[in-house]
């Protein structure tokens, strides 16, 4: 009963605050928060329930919706998101117009992207990702200009996706009668190798679009930097983590461990580790070149869902853990890193890198975010993001993919580079004249910040926390149990303690310190202190953070140009003129039509006389 | 000789079709397409009462007693060409209603410089 | 129980009326539609759960069948009448302050004499009687397509004639040809004496049948008039053009194929020629400017859909083909309806010119979005279950080749969801509205637009209410010899 | 380039039809069909004429149905000519005097003779459709002859619809009589005899009139503007 | 008898091909009444006088003066 109350409050949730809009704003912020903070208790209330409720019927088909680890770990990540990004968009949205469409619209695509992890069928999966797709598409577009043709290129991919879905549906549902999972779970065993092909690559293709994986990742670049920053945060963090939901949905719970070993004769398995590893390096090498920091932390969402997929194709234990856990901690700091990218763009009114540097003295707690953030991205020890990437490295090196994780080392390399350009550019440096007076971020923008940091840092330190539930789902899902203590993972394989790291991090911040404390004498350097080779020192901002990797760029540009989106623009342009060349086949002439009429005639009197077709 | 007792009627009414369909497909002017709707129609009448004849029947009309009802003709394809004839003016009539305000519009009826809705 | 007879004789006896009312009730003349639509809706629809059960056939001046003309009312001519007066009903009240200029009386008898002949095909059971309806049909919606005088109006009013003339004759050809070879002009008489096709004086005429139907039913050779009639006709006609004739056009190919020829393997060459219509539609309208032509060809992609649906031929294809039948009908009529009030007060047919409407004409913009995503086939809408029926339908044929069919089909439908995607984005993302003059729609063109789509999402939501009289249509279509026995007992 | 090309498709098309109508006899039907109107003609509608019994009673809804097409078509006519701006009348070059007085002396003869054709339709060859006509050409010699006296247009309107009516109410008055819609309610009365056919006169009169307005309509709406 | 009857099919289709060919739309017209005049009497001789009679006034009388008229208010060479 727990579910059905859920998936109602969130849906109903929305239209009422869309309706209260309509009266005060004041009272839609204060319903808007209400709902999320409820939704995210009820979810917890729902820890460890597994069950399963048929709460309607489409076309003599029950649609069910069923509640397992699974689903319970990406609501919880769901709904947290969207909390903390309505919470940061009560300032945010304070001026802008068509405020209560932008609240419907983020309620609407939260509860569909509740009722996917949460159905247990594939119809009403499939009605709730178009729900998801189309209220997406409309927030995308929200702020005009160049977010149109953010919002098309999301929309053309994403209907494409989930066409490819719907044949995939259908063809389970007339092979097998029934589409509920769990039936189905039960039915695929017997069926043949091919078909079984042939249904994971539409589902590829389906969850492929909607999780960029690298050759179908065209549209999410545009579509994260246009959107408004508390949903791009939603969008990158959450939304596209769908199309992982759905890889694990269709890998294991549908085909099971065994049978998606075996799949294609373990080929299938290896393409997509392939794929996983080139979303890792080109990505990140693109991020590297960006300017605008939502478009650089676009190009990063890209590179570490490749991070994510590459742990859950390789098949083992370790790597599905580590990455169901690097799904969660790509959630935390990715949406903290949009949110802070979010309140400097709404302090700074611009989140162009070269034009921004020196906000640490004026947004400390900002700056504090976006390291904790970043120190996560990265994966430096004592962060979530450590555990997780160490896990999958683990399985890499046990499973013998020495190529795998040299691109995954390459990825980690590309990430501290752009990493640091965000920092550096952003926060260190020189303080142009025209930010002098930008005011910390407002309150309401604290608190996620804060939130969010700890989860990161706790989750860190204490990674037994999430790997315990993390364990029971992969046990649930056919793999076999490793023994998690709080500390870490104790299993013979691959012994992870954090408790060691932690002291000897300890052990050298304190020497450190201690050192810091004996020098003593502190010379206070001034800022033009420095020999610029002979000519004047200019008086205004004068260090370099501009074109921060410029001789790399040189050498990298010509290989990092983005292919697929070239190709697929050219693919647009030829469809486009066909189009107009097909239009022309209507010339207006009324002789040419009715010869059109007596032609058509004539072929079918010709196929029966001529070729005896029929 | 028998041929032409069994085919010449069917020769003169898809003569006349195939001729209309001639206009139609290559005439320009509009009412010229008009007269070749107009010729198709008449041979499709024809063609129809050519399906009900009975050879050397006579008429389906009880006008003196002692008519044989063996050697009647088959009175269902007149009563279809009657309903077909008006059909053909009704068409007709239309058709020419619509030249005329084409003229007033383009000032020609040449169908071939009458292409502003195409694309 | 009401006799059928008075589905066709009410809208006759008004149009008729009409023009007496000339001289003194002037006013009262645009609300006779409405008020005849009306109880055909209501007479249709209290004859729909009796007739799921066993047809009524219904004898016109006493005769039984072979020598006098019979009504055939089956839960398919049922399903057709129910949805022609609800669409005719909901675009006459539309129409009620829509259509100012002209001849207005003669606007709304023809009107009526376009939905008399509409539902005379769905419900005649003789092939003679079918193509007087269908002629009816077809020279009303000449009259109506150039109704306005306008240039434009009048050249597709003509090209229009010429070639529906012309496939009307190809249609007597064929009657001609039958009668001379069965003697006979009842549909299941027919049928009864015909067993194959394949003899090449049985394929002639099903080939003139297949054009000369397929002209009006705009498949894909033959439908060159339906962009010019469609864009150049007055909102309320196009509605109804694209919402009820075209389909009648399919009705009639289909019961000539399914009922009289029981041609199955023609079907194979029907799917053929669906998939070919929907993609040329679908690709013509993507590079369109002007708004109505856009939506005249995108009826031309849905209609290739519908006859696809047609052509897989199963029981559960042909339901899924009627019930995109429904949807396209609601939808489209949808679509053209809220276009109409646009158009008028943006002055001019131009997407470019329909931008920044969504802040001037918020329900009617709703409105359209909603037509366009139950069109594309997005889940809450009805365009969802009948997608899923013919998605279904086609897998079930468990081939390769449709397999590849049906993957061409859905990507027509992306590119259908790209450029209504492109009109919504420019109603509703794009530019400022500084002219006062874009206000909301009138009362009378709001009310059918919100009943379309409470319906639109009604039916979506649960389209059970529709399984039950879709499944028995289909089935009657399908057994032969069940309609033979039916109509000649 | 497209003469050849239409001639071809139209030699494909004859090849077709030739191998068609070779499998239908010519001038043997003996339909089924066919004999028993020929057979039961007489005393089940009491007609002489059996094309017209056909015509009004077995098939009368084929009927109803064409005259709507003719209503349609002056409807249609009305609609598109009727909102053409230019009223001006043409200069038509006066009647000659032969002419003015032979439309006056033949109008009134060729009406007679058209009311003669559908009052027998029942009897003698010809009807309601052919007696409407020969009326149409009546009104047609009269706008040649004397075209300055003109006949108001709402007058034909009137009749139109009036026969149109007629006919429905006479069929309703079958339906409610004998249970089916244009159902030969009245008295057959001695066949060949003028009174003899039931409803077939009333209907045949009530054509006769409508066709003949309707038509006389149509050209008076082509010359109107001329 | 069949002599008659051959005569006239071809005089019908003479008419016919002079109403393609013919340039001046009146003598076309009238070429299209020629036919149906031929038409009419052929129905005489296939036993239908309601047709003949339909066709000779509705055919003959009356399309030939809708198109002559038609052809008065457009123009006259194609």
């Amino acid at each position: 009963m727990l579910i059905q109350s859920i998936l109602i409050i969130a849906f109903g949730g929305a239209f009422l605050t869309y309706i209260l809009g309509k009266a005060s704003s004041a009272l839609r912020d204060f319903l808007a928060v209400l709902i999320s903070v409820s939704l995210t208790v009820l979810i917890f209330l729902a820890y460890g329930k597994t069950g399963e409720i048929a709460f309607a019927s489409f076309m003599n088909l029950p649609l069910v919706l069923r509640i397992n680890h699974l689903s319970w770990f990406f609501a919880i990540a769901i709904q947290t998101v969207t909390t903390l990004s309505v919470i940061f968009s009560l300032s945010y949205m304070k001026g802008k117009e068509r405020v209560d469409f932008y609240y419907l619209m983020m309620l609407l695509c939260n509860s569909a992207m509740l009722g996917i992890v949460l159905s247990g069928d594939f119809v009403s999966f499939y009605i709730f990702w178009e729900i998801m797709s189309w209220s997406a598409f409309l927030l995308i577009s929200y702020n005009r200009g160049g977010a149109l043709y953010a919002g098309m290129k999301y929309i053309v991919m994403s209907i494409i996706g989930s066409m490819c879905m719907l044949i995939g549906i259908m063809s389970l549902y007339s092979t097998y009668g029934t589409l509920n999972i769990r039936e189905i779970h039960d039915l695929i065993s017997t069926a043949s190798g091919e078909y079984l092909l042939f249904i994971s690559i539409l589902f590829l293709a389906a969850f492929g679009v909607k999780s960029a994986l690298w050759p179908i990742h065209v549209w999410l670049p545009p579509a994260h930097s246009e959107a408004p920053s508390p949903f791009s945060a939603v969008l990158s963090s959450i939304l596209i983590k769908m199309g992982i939901y759905g890889f694990v949905l269709i890998l294991y719970v549908i085909s099971g461990a065994a049978l998606y070993l075996g799949l294609g004769g373990g080929s299938f398995r290896y393409i997509l580790t392939l794929l996983a590893a080139i979303t890792i390096i080109i990505p990140t090498f693109n991020a590297l070149m960006q300017d605008d920091a939502k478009r650089l932390l676009a190009w990063s969402s890209i590179a570490q869902i490749g991070y994510i997929i590459l742990g859950i194709s390789i098949g083992t234990s370790l790597g599905l853990i580590g990455g169901l856990f690097h799904f969660f901690n790509h959630v935390a700091f990715k949406a903290l890193l949009f949110l802070a990218v979010g309140a400097i763009e709404y302090r700074t009114g611009t989140r162009d890198l070269n034009s921004l540097g020196g906000l640490i003295k004026k947004m400390p707690v900002t700056f504090i975010a976006v390291l904790a953030g970043t120190f996560g991205l990265i994966g430096i020890p004592l962060t979530n993001g450590f555990v997780s990437k160490w896990l999958i490295y683990k399985t890499l090196i046990l499973n013998n993919h020495p190529f795998l994780a040299f691109a995954a080392l390459v990825g980690t390399w590309g990430t501290i580079l752009y990493s640091y350009k965000l920092i550096h550019n952003i926060f260190l440096g020189q303080l142009p004249e025209n930010l002098e007076h930008t005011k910390p971020a407002p309150a309401s923008m604290k608190l996620p910040f804060i939130i969010l940091s700890v989860v990161i840092v706790l989750f860190g330190i204490l990674p037994g926390i999430p790997l315990k539930l993390i364990n029971l789902i992969t046990a649930s899902l056919g793999f076999d149990l490793l023994n998690i203590n709080i500390w870490g993972i104790a299993s013979e394989s691959g012994p992870l303690n954090i408790i060691n790291i932690f002291a000897a991090f300890a052990v050298a911040l304190i020497v450190v310190w201690f050192f810091f404390l004996i020098s003593g004498k502190k010379v206070v350097i001034s800022q033009d202190n420095s020999y610029a080779a002979g000519i004047d020192v200019p008086k205004g901002k004068y260090h370099y953070t501009v074109d921060f990797y410029n001789p790399m760029f040189r050498m990298i540009k010509p290989y990092f140009r983005d292919y697929m989106d070239e190709f697929y623009s050219q693919l647009v342009k030829a469809l486009a003129s066909l189009s107009d060349r097909v239009r022309r086949l209507y010339c207006g002439d009324l002789g040419v039509y009715v010869i059109y009429i007596v032609l058509f005639l004539s072929i079918l009197v010709i196929s029966k006389i001529g070729l005896n077709l029929w | 000789m028998d041929f032409l007792n069994n085919y010449i009627f069917y020769i003169g009414a898809f003569g006349l079709i195939f001729i209309g369909l001639y206009i139609l497909l290559t005439r320009k002017n509009l009412i010229k397409l008009i007269i070749g709707l107009s010729i198709v129609d008449t041979g499709v009448n024809l063609l129809i009462i050519c399906m009900g004849y009975l050879k050397n029947g006579t008429a389906p009309i009880f006008s003196r007693k002692g008519l044989n009802p063996e050697t009647m003709v088959d009175p269902t394809p007149q009563a279809l060409v009657l309903t077909s004839i008006v059909i053909g003016v009704a068409v007709l009539a239309m058709a020419l209603s619509l030249a005329i305000r084409l003229y007033q519009h383009y000032g020609t009826l040449d169908m071939r410089k009458i292409k502003e809705q195409k694309w | 129980m009401v006799n059928p007879i008075l589905l066709i004789i009410a809208p006759l006896s008004a149009a008729f009326i009409i023009p007496l009312m000339g001289y003194g009730l002037k006013r009262i003349v645009k609300f006779i539609p409405p008020l005849v639509m009306g109880f055909n809706l209501v007479v249709s629809l209290s004859l729909a759960p009796k007739v799921i059960k066993n047809p009524i056939i219904v004898f016109l001046g006493g005769f039984p069948p072979p020598f006098g003309i019979n009504l055939y009312v089956g839960p398919l001519g049922i399903l057709f009448s129910c949805v022609i007066s609800l669409v005719g009903f909901i675009v006459s009240i539309y129409a009620l302050n829509y259509i100012k200029q002209g001849a207005e009386q003669k606007y709304h008898a023809l009107y009526l004499l376009l939905l008399t002949g509409a539902t005379g095909i769905v419900l005649t059971g003789d092939i003679f009687n079918l193509f007087v309806f269908y002629e009816i049909l077809c020279i009303s919606s000449y009259a109506l397509v150039g109704y306005t005088g306008e240039k434009a109006g009048i050249e597709s009013a003509s090209k229009y004639l010429i070639q529906g003339s012309l496939g009307s004759s190809l249609i007597l050809i064929a009657i001609a040809l039958l009668y001379g070879k069965f003697g006979t002009l009842n549909m299941a008489d027919m049928a009864s004496r015909i067993d194959s096709v394949h003899t090449m004086e049985l394929f002639f005429p099903l080939v003139l049948f297949i054009t000369g139907m397929g002209v009006e039913s705009a498949i894909f050779p033959l439908n060159a008039w339906l962009p010019d009639a469609h864009s150049s006709a007055p909102s309320t006609i196009s509605a109804i053009l694209s919402g009820i004739a075209i389909k009648i056009g399919i009705y009639a190919l289909c019961r000539v194929i399914f009922t009289i020829f029981g041609a199955t393997d023609i079907l194979q060459f029907l799917m053929l020629l669906g998939l070919v219509t929907l993609l040329v539609g679908e690709f013509s309208a993507f590079s369109q400017d002007n708004i109505k032509r856009m939506l005249a060809y995108s009826s031309t992609g849905q209609i290739g859909l519908i006859v696809f649906a047609m052509g897989v031929g199963t029981q559960y294809g042909i339901s899924g083909g009627l019930f995109q039948f429904t949807t396209h009908a609601l939808s489209k009529s949808l679509l053209f309806l809220t276009t109409g009030y646009m158009i008028y007060r943006a002055g001019s047919m131009k997407i470019s010119a329909l931008e920044g409407m969504g802040k001037k004409m918020p329900l009617t913009s709703v409105a359209f979005t909603i037509g366009a995503f139950s069109l594309i086939g997005l889940p809450p809408f009805i365009g969802f279950p009948s997608k899923f029926m013919i998605v279904y339908s086609v897998l079930a044929r468990q081939s390769g080749l449709y397999i590849v069919f049906l993957a061409l089909v859905l990507a027509g439908t992306v590119i259908e969801g790209a450029y209504f995607f492109k009109v919504i984005q420019a109603i509703y993302f794009k530019g400022e509205r500084k002219d006062d003059r874009a206000k909301e729609a009138p009362l009378s063109a709001l009310i059918p637009v919100i009943i379309l789509v409470l319906l639109i999402i009604g039916i979506g939501i649960y389209p059970k209410v529709l399984t039950s009289i879709l499944d028995s249509s289909a089935a009657e279509l399908l057994d032969r010899i069940g309609y033979i026995k039916e109509a000649l007992k | 380039m497209r003469k050849i090309f239409s001639l071809i498709i139209l030699i494909i098309l004859a090849l077709g039809v030739y191998i068609c109508i070779s499998e239908i006899p010519f001038g043997k039907p003996g339909t089924a069909v066919g004999n028993y109107y020929i057979e039961k003609g007489i005393e089940e509608t009491g007609a002489v004429n059996i094309v017209t019994s056909i015509v009004l009673n077995y098939r009368g809804f084929d009927t109803l149905g064409e005259v709507t097409i003719l209503f349609l078509a002056s409807l249609g006519l009305g609609a598109i000519l009727a909102t053409v701006q230019n009223k001006t009348r043409g200069v038509i070059t006066p009647p000659s005097l032969i002419l003015t007085t032979a439309c006056r002396f033949l109008f009134p003869f060729i009406l007679m003779f058209g009311a003669y054709i559908f009052l027998h339709g029942h009897l003698t060859p010809g009807g309601g459709f052919q007696g409407g006509a020969i009326i149409a050409s009546g009104f047609l010699l009269r706008y040649l002859g004397c075209p300055q006296k003109r006949i108001r247009q709402s007058s034909f309107v009137a009749i139109e619809s009036l026969g149109g009516i007629a006919f429905i109410i006479i069929g309703l008055l079958g339906f409610t009589a004998g249970g089916f819609f244009l159902f030969n309610f009245l008295p057959k009365g001695v066949a060949n005899t003028l009174l003899s056919a039931g409803i077939i006169p009333l209907i045949y009169i009530a054509i006769g009139l409508k066709v003949g307005a309707e038509m006389a309509g149509i050209i008076d709406t082509l010359i109107e503007e001329s | 008898m069949i002599i008659i009857i051959t005569s006239l099919v071809i005089t019908m289709l003479a008419g016919a091909i002079a109403a393609c060919a013919l340039r001046d739309l009146l003598s076309a017209a009238i070429a299209s009444c020629l036919v149906s005049l031929a038409a009419a009497i052929l129905f005489y001789f296939l036993q239908a006088p309601d047709v003949a009679m339909a066709e000779a006034s509705i055919g003959a009388a009356l399309v030939t003066a809708i198109l002559v008229i038609a052809i008065r208010r457009t123009e006259r060479q194609e």
